[in-house]
């Protein structure tokens, strides 16, 4: 079975979608919001996994050879707006804390009536 | 000939445009000068008067012709899918009488107002409705259809309201303003529903095309539908007349319309605006014939009750305005089964001259309390002949006249509505018709024989009316007097005025006779009473003390009617107000209250932890994903068109 | 849609009617809020402009072909189908000019506030432009578009300029607010129904004549349902039955202008959709609940004449007077007869004058006595005889007494109604009687009686306070007596529209139904 | 070998991912996603991605992670070994978290049209073809990225300083 297994786009999506219901989970039951920023990257990777498998398998003439790499610029975009992301995040994060002393996201629940 | 008197007719709408004219006149100009408001308005009155006049002689001239062939001249009013209405004048002998009657008592009670409301501060203002009240009853004489007639029929009775309410300050005559309105009301709901009835069968309000057309398709059930609806229109119409001219059980606003002032109860509660039920009753007189005979005879019972009903009130009345009041409401119910014992002439002719005495006894009874400073008690005046001999001369031919003695205008008329009575074989109706005429003469000898008669008293200090109140006094006196020839068959009232076709009946003086003794019974009866004191009242009354206070107290039927107005009406308005704030506003703040409350709990579920809502947030996202990857083409149900069944 | 080629070059007549109070309006905003004189006095200006306008369009307006005249047509969003079509015919011109009558005197019956007066008439002109749009839009959007424009003032003018009696002013203008707004939902759902249905054919379209001649795409279900919608809509906006309680309560917290606007026209504007696009474009859903609304419109006559009987203040006695007026205009709708339509457009006129009047009045009596309680008045007549007469016009008027206009109007829609649904009809004439009862106490209550010491010191109205009893009166009476103007109009807006043919085609033909 | 390779790294990253959200000690959390990282650019490597390899190597294993553990050592408070504990919801969101993931795998077991190639391609995708493609069609982005970046950088500091009114 091994054998004839090849590892192809499905395989790797559902690597991808491993992680980000991994990550989503973390986003939903993770106290801690650092962790909670954690899943988010994990989340964001598995975006770039789906994008690079797609553009790694999916491909045909008409879409000509300089454009091959379209995934690839579209994972690195993720990139860079995940590193945007994560600064201002922990940067957030340690302004409430400076604030809240806390970083419970059970403690932020001033978002309601 | 008959073409030179269809010009003058023609001119007929001047009668009540000249006195509608004078209202505007006074309303909008000379509302501040006394003087010329009044000469304005008795200006306007006469010359009607005189119009009124002439188109009665042009009426005689005419003959025959236009009894058959009444002077018509319509222009329409209004013009809209499925209702065609005309407003018109129509000149046949009965608009001809009604006009001369109605000007000739509305010019005497202007000029006796002269002096009754000298001084009054709303002297202008009192001018101008009477100036209103001639234009809208002349207005209704004319009419040609019978929503014209309707409409005119309002605005006397907005007249009334207006003039009985004239001393608006006090309470008693706001009450019994708002009284007369309402209940003629009643009737008028009645008399709107015939009209419409009467328009959707036979497509016209007009009273010839009206009567032509009920002539052709009586038998004709595919018009008229099934043989009842013409007598149940004949009864909707009836209840306008009820209303109007104070039949039982609609009666209750006349005695208390006597507090407007003496002159309008004169012109409007006694001689004009009361008959008018009689005169719609005498125009539509073909309808009432062609439905069922009990349709008639229902007419003449309620005449004929209300005559001995009212009659027998005014004998326990003290108030000299009460008691003229309960005799006119007596008089109308003559009119009435005049009516229904199916004689329009004796009917008419009973209308005109009762418009003469009574017109006459109330200026008189104004004099009176004129010179008594507002007294009305009967028990407070006496002996007043002395003082004031024009007004007792003429007020005691008005009690003649009343009471049917010959040669006075009443023992003619009353005396044709009985003979009427007994000969279209109405015994019953007849015997009432005596026994009221008895107690007609006694109740108002009694009252002359107590104002004029008897001893002085010492408080009063009464002295003759002025000159202005006096010569209409005389002039309707002789009018009293003189009026009741007409009916002599020399002169023919009744070759003008009839319904269908005319038989000469020569005076039956055997039956005169009978009513002539009634009449003097109740006279000498009266004299017993209150002059010789041979029968003491004070022991007859004791005597028979129930009797005696329900008489007094007028059979309590307003005190029932106050007692449906206060528990019954205002109860149920209570009930449904209440119903309208607890229940239907219950409902609408209860909606209210459950969307606050259902904000309130639901509220709670936004608990600020970004993370719940994330997780709703991506549950419905599933859902969806699931919808989109799974359910390919269930999406269209979701087209609400088609959950409607809507779109062809 | 025959415009003539006279007529059609007045296409500019319709816009500068509707811009001219929008004009007064801008010309306000730029004032110093101090010129309150000048603010009133450009505020009367802008609407004598339009009532000029409006009333040469009435005189001018030939019955002969009738129809739509002095249409007006900019697409303007062509892939929707909407267009900013105006126009007015015999039904909708009546109403422009009541609409133009009402908003002059309602400026005059505003004369002597003198809280935030800018802002008071801004929102005032806004607000009859907004209701002067509904009636000339020949396009269903536009015509919801005006309607919405509406709700808004009048929140805030029952909020800030309103009276606080049995409730508060804020609990008025909130129930009138969310009642319209609900019915506008329904009628937003129905006219979003109407619309696809409508376009079903790849043409949409909200233009009333089109949508009506569409017939053939609307199956009866969808017609009772689409209808069904409209009579909660147009109905609640009517003040029908169980959907009435905004309308006293309302009135009773709105100031005099709003109170005469809200129910001289606004109430109208769904008596007039119920006849325009309720019975026009759906007449078999109409003929459907045609039983059953005159049925509630019965009630609606006989219960609110009985609940204005045991009220006892003067703005509530017209509140529920103006739900039971408006019965009969609903009776007439469920008629289906081209008489009852004249009729229930005669009547939305009359009743919109008179009401009018009766809410400037009372405004006046409560402006300067304070009270509009009824037991604490009385014997004003002595003290401000020309009030009592403006007073009691409006009483004969809304007693339906002959000679005024309402008389007329009523008689008209009797004799429409009487022929189709004679039980109904006739229990509705029973509510003349009740009518005169409460009305005729009322006047005497506050009118007659003993002079009384406390009002010795009021003043008669007089100057520009006059203007509201003069227009009415006069309008009163010369259409009541002069019935043919008025209702020859509307009868030619019956015929010409082709409403005449729908009802025709529906009307249950009950010829005779109670003998 | 490929295959073997693949299933190393792909389960090595899945479960140092799995080891994030379990794990009680937000420290080693953070020590795992960087495994995780780590086991991804690994997988980026197997799909022809180098350069995107060297990136997800340079930014996410070292940049973010260890500002990651830089924001945990600025905000720790209290036991280390209770500083990652889950919330009261934990499981509906493991339930949601794991629909999501059963309607995902359904979706990629049934749908058959991928298009997939019948080979996959080998030459190019250097990473000269990468930037000539950043700096001819993604022109734009590419600035707004930047642009992006330094207003990042910039909020990031205001941020993290604060604002002291009082001095």
């Amino acid at each position: 079975m091994i054998g004839n297994f090849s590892v192809g786009l499905s395989t790797y999506l559902l690597v991808g979608a491993m992680l980000f219901c991994i990550g989503l989970y973390g986003v939903f039951a993770k106290r801690n919001i650092i962790a909670v920023l954690m899943s988010i990257e994990l989340m964001l990777n598995a975006v770039n996994i789906n994008f690079i498998a797609f553009n790694r398998f999916i491909w045909n003439e008409k879409i000509g050879v300089n454009y091959l790499l379209t995934g690839h610029v579209a994972a690195l975009f993720v990139i860079v707006v995940a590193a945007a992301e994560v600064a201002v995040g922990l940067a957030l994060i340690i302004t409430i804390y400076r604030n809240r002393q806390s970083t419970d996201v059970d403690d932020l629940n001033w978002l309601k009536w | 000939m008959f073409k030179e008197m269809h010009d003058l007719f023609q001119w007929a709408w001047l009668i009540p445009f000249l006195p509608f004219l004078s209202f505007l006149i006074i309303a909008f100009v000379t509302k501040r000068s006394k003087r010329l408001s009044s000469t304005i308005s008795i200006l306007a009155i006469l010359s009607s008067l005189s119009l009124a006049v002439a188109i009665g002689l042009g009426v005689i001239q005419s003959g025959e012709k236009i009894v058959e062939h009444p002077a018509i001249v319509n222009v329409n009013w209004l013009n809209i899918v499925g209702l065609q209405i005309d407003f018109g004048t129509i000149v046949d002998p009965l608009s001809a009488m009604m006009l001369f009657v109605v000007t000739l008592v509305a010019s005497m009670v202007q000029i006796y107002s002269l002096g009754y409301m000298h001084g009054d501060e709303g002297f202008s203002r009192y001018y101008a409705y009477q100036s209103l009240f001639a234009s809208s009853m002349l207005g209704m004489v004319l009419a040609t259809n019978l929503l014209q007639l309707f409409i005119f029929w309002e605005l006397v009775g907005l007249c009334s309201y207006l003039l009985i309410g004239f001393w608006f300050f006090k309470v008693s005559a706001r009450e019994a303003a708002k009284k007369a309105f309402i209940t003629t009301r009643v009737g008028d709901f009645g008399l709107l529903l015939g009209m419409l009835f009467l328009y959707v069968k036979f497509g016209t309000l007009d009273f010839v095309a009206l009567s032509v057309a009920m002539n052709t398709n009586i038998q004709d059930v595919a018009v008229i539908g099934t043989a009842g609806y013409v007598t149940v229109m004949a009864f909707l119409v009836f209840m306008g007349p009820v209303g109007k001219s104070g039949q039982f059980p609609l009666h209750v606003w006349l005695p208390d319309a006597m507090e407007g002032p003496t002159p309008v109860s004169a012109l409007i509660h006694a001689a004009t605006m009361v008959v008018a039920g009689v005169y719609l009753v005498a125009r539509m007189f073909f309808l009432f014939d062609h439905a069922d005979p009990m349709a008639l005879q229902f007419i003449a019972g309620l005449g004929a009750f209300t005559a001995i009903f009212a009659a027998s009130i005014a004998i326990a009345q003290d108030d000299i305005k009460r008691i003229l009041a309960y005799s006119t409401l007596s008089q109308l119910g003559y009119m009435m089964f005049a009516l229904g014992v199916g004689s329009l002439t004796a009917s008419m002719f009973h209308l005109m001259t009762h418009a003469f005495f009574k017109a006459l006894m109330f200026l008189g009874a104004g004099s009176v309390i004129y010179a008594m400073h507002h007294k009305q008690d009967i028990w407070e005046m006496g002996g007043l002949w002395k003082k004031m001999p024009i007004t007792g001369t003429t007020f005691f031919i008005g009690v003649l006249a009343i009471s049917g003695v010959p040669p006075f205008a009443g023992f003619w008329s009353k005396d044709e509505i009985l003979a009427h009575a007994l000969h279209n074989g109405h015994p019953i109706i007849y015997g009432v018709g005596l026994f009221t005429a008895f107690l007609t003469a006694f109740y108002m000898s009694r009252l002359f024989f107590v104002v004029f008669m008897g001893p002085e008293k010492k408080e009063n200090h009464p002295h003759e009316s002025p000159w202005s109140m006096t010569i209409p006094l005389m002039i309707l006196a002789f009018f009293s007097v003189f009026g009741g020839f007409v009916a002599l068959p020399e002169h023919n009232f009744a070759s003008y005025i009839h319904y269908g076709t005319f038989h000469h009946e020569p005076i039956a003086w055997g039956l005169a006779g009978i009513s002539v003794v009634a009449g003097l019974l109740g006279i000498g009866l009266a004299y017993a009473t209150y002059i010789k004191k041979a029968i003491s009242a004070e022991k007859v009354a004791a005597q028979y003390s129930g009797i005696y206070k329900l008489l007094k107290n007028k059979y309590y039927v307003d005190e029932l009617y106050l007692w449906l107005i206060h528990h019954i009406m205002d109860g149920l308005a209570k009930i449904l107000y209440w119903f309208d704030i607890y229940i239907v506003d219950g409902v609408v703040n209860g909606l209210a209250l459950i969307t606050r409350g259902s904000g309130r709990v639901l509220r709670r579920t936004n608990t600020g932890q970004l993370q719940t809502y994330a997780m709703v947030f991506f549950f419905a996202v599933v859902i969806i994903f699931m919808v989109f990857a799974f359910g390919e083409g269930q999406l269209s149900a979701l087209n609400p068109l088609a959950t409607l069944g809507g779109v062809k | 849609m025959t415009a003539l080629p006279t007529v059609s070059s007045m296409s500019m007549l319709l816009p500068f009617t509707l811009l001219a109070p929008l004009a007064a309006m801008l010309l306000i905003v730029f004032l110093p809020k101090e010129e309150t004189k000048t603010i009133k006095i450009i505020a009367a200006m802008g609407m004598l402009v339009s009532l000029v306008l409006s009333l040469y369009a009435f005189l001018n307006y030939q019955w002969e072909p009738g129809g739509m005249q002095y249409t007006l047509t900019i697409p303007w969003v062509p892939d929707l189908g909407v267009n900013l079509a105006l126009g007015v015919d015999g039904l909708s011109l009546p109403m422009l000019l009541l609409t133009n009558l009402i908003g002059f005197a309602s400026i005059y019956a505003s004369w002597n506030i003198d809280k935030r007066v800018k802002e008071f008439f801004v929102l005032l002109l806004i607000l009859i432009a907004g209701v002067m749009g509904t009636f000339i839009a020949r396009d269903l959007f536009i015509f919801f578009l005006f309607y919405e424009i509406v709700v808004i003032p009048i929140y805030i003018m029952v909020i800030i300029w309103g009276s606080t009696k049995r409730v508060t002013k804020e609990y008025a203008a909130m129930k009138l607010t969310i009642y319209l707004l609900i019915g506008s939902a329904f009628l937003l759902v129905g006219m979003v129904a109407l619309y696809l249905a409508a376009g079903a054919n790849g043409n949409p379209t909200f233009m009333f004549d089109q949508l009506s001649a569409r017939q053939d795409l609307y199956s009866p279900a969808f017609q009772k349902v689409a209808f069904a919608l409209m009579i909660v809509g147009f109905g609640s906006l009517i003040s029908m039955f169980p959907f009435h309680s905004w309308s006293p309560d309302g009135y009773a917290g709105a100031p005099t202008a709003v109170s005469m606007i809200h129910a001289g026209v606004l109430k109208k504007i769904g008596g007039y959709g119920l006849i325009r696009l309720g019975i026009y474009v759906l007449p078999v859903g109409a003929s459907f609940w045609a039983p059953y609304i005159a049925t509630l419109a019965v009630i609606s006559v006989l219960y609110a004449a009985f609940i204005a009987l045991a009220q006892k203040d003067l703005k509530y006695v017209v509140g529920y007077s103006s739900v039971s007026h408006m019965g009969y205009v609903i009776i007439a709708v469920a008629a289906l007869n081209p008489t009852a339509a004249t009729g229930a457009v005669g009547m939305m006129f009359a009743h919109g004058v008179m009401a009018a009047l009766f809410f400037s009045m009372i405004g006046f009596i409560y402006e300067k006595t304070h009270t509009r309680n009824i037991a604490d008045l009385g014997g004003l007549a002595h003290q401000m005889p020309r009030l009592a007469i403006g007073f009691m016009i409006a009483g004969m008027a809304s007693l339906g007494l002959p000679g005024t206009v309402n008389f007329i109007t009523e008689f008209t829609i009797f004799m429409g109604v009487i022929n189709v649904l004679p039980v109904h009809a006739i229990l509705g004439i029973a509510g003349i009687i009740f009518t005169a009862v409460y009305i005729l106490r009322t006047i005497a209550n506050v009118l007659f009686g003993p002079r009384r010491a406390e009002w010795d010191h009021l003043t008669d109205i007089r100057g520009p306070e006059l203007v509201p009893l003069v227009i009415f009166g006069f309008v009163i009476f010369f259409a009541g007596i002069f019935p043919n103007v008025l209702l020859g109009m509307i009868d030619s807006g019956v015929t010409s529209s082709g409403l005449a043919k729908v009802l025709e085609t529906v009307s249950q033909a009950k010829i005779g139904g109670l003998f | 070998m490929g295959t073997i390779v693949f299933f190393i790294f792909a389960i090595l990253s899945i479960a140092a991912a799995w080891m994030v959200v379990t794990s009680k000690n937000i420290v080693h959390s953070a020590l795992y996603l960087a495994l995780s990282f780590s086991g991804v650019a690994v997988l980026y490597i197997l799909m022809n991605a180098d350069f995107l390899a060297a990136v997800q190597l340079l930014i996410y294993t070292a940049a973010v992670s260890l500002m990651v553990i830089f924001a945990v050592m600025l905000t720790l408070r209290g036991d280390i070994c209770e500083s990652n504990t889950e919330n009261k919801s934990w499981f509906a969101g493991a339930l949601v978290s794991g629909l999501l993931f059963v309607v995902i795998g359904l979706v990629v077991f049934t749908n058959a049209d991928w298009r997939v190639l019948a080979a996959p391609w080998t030459s190019g995708g250097s990473a000269e073809d990468f930037s000539l493609l950043l700096l001819t069609r993604y022109m734009i982005p590419f600035e707004a990225a930047a642009v992006l970046l330094t207003v990042a950088l910039v909020g990031a500091v205001i941020l993290a300083k604060g604002v002291n009114e009082s001095k």
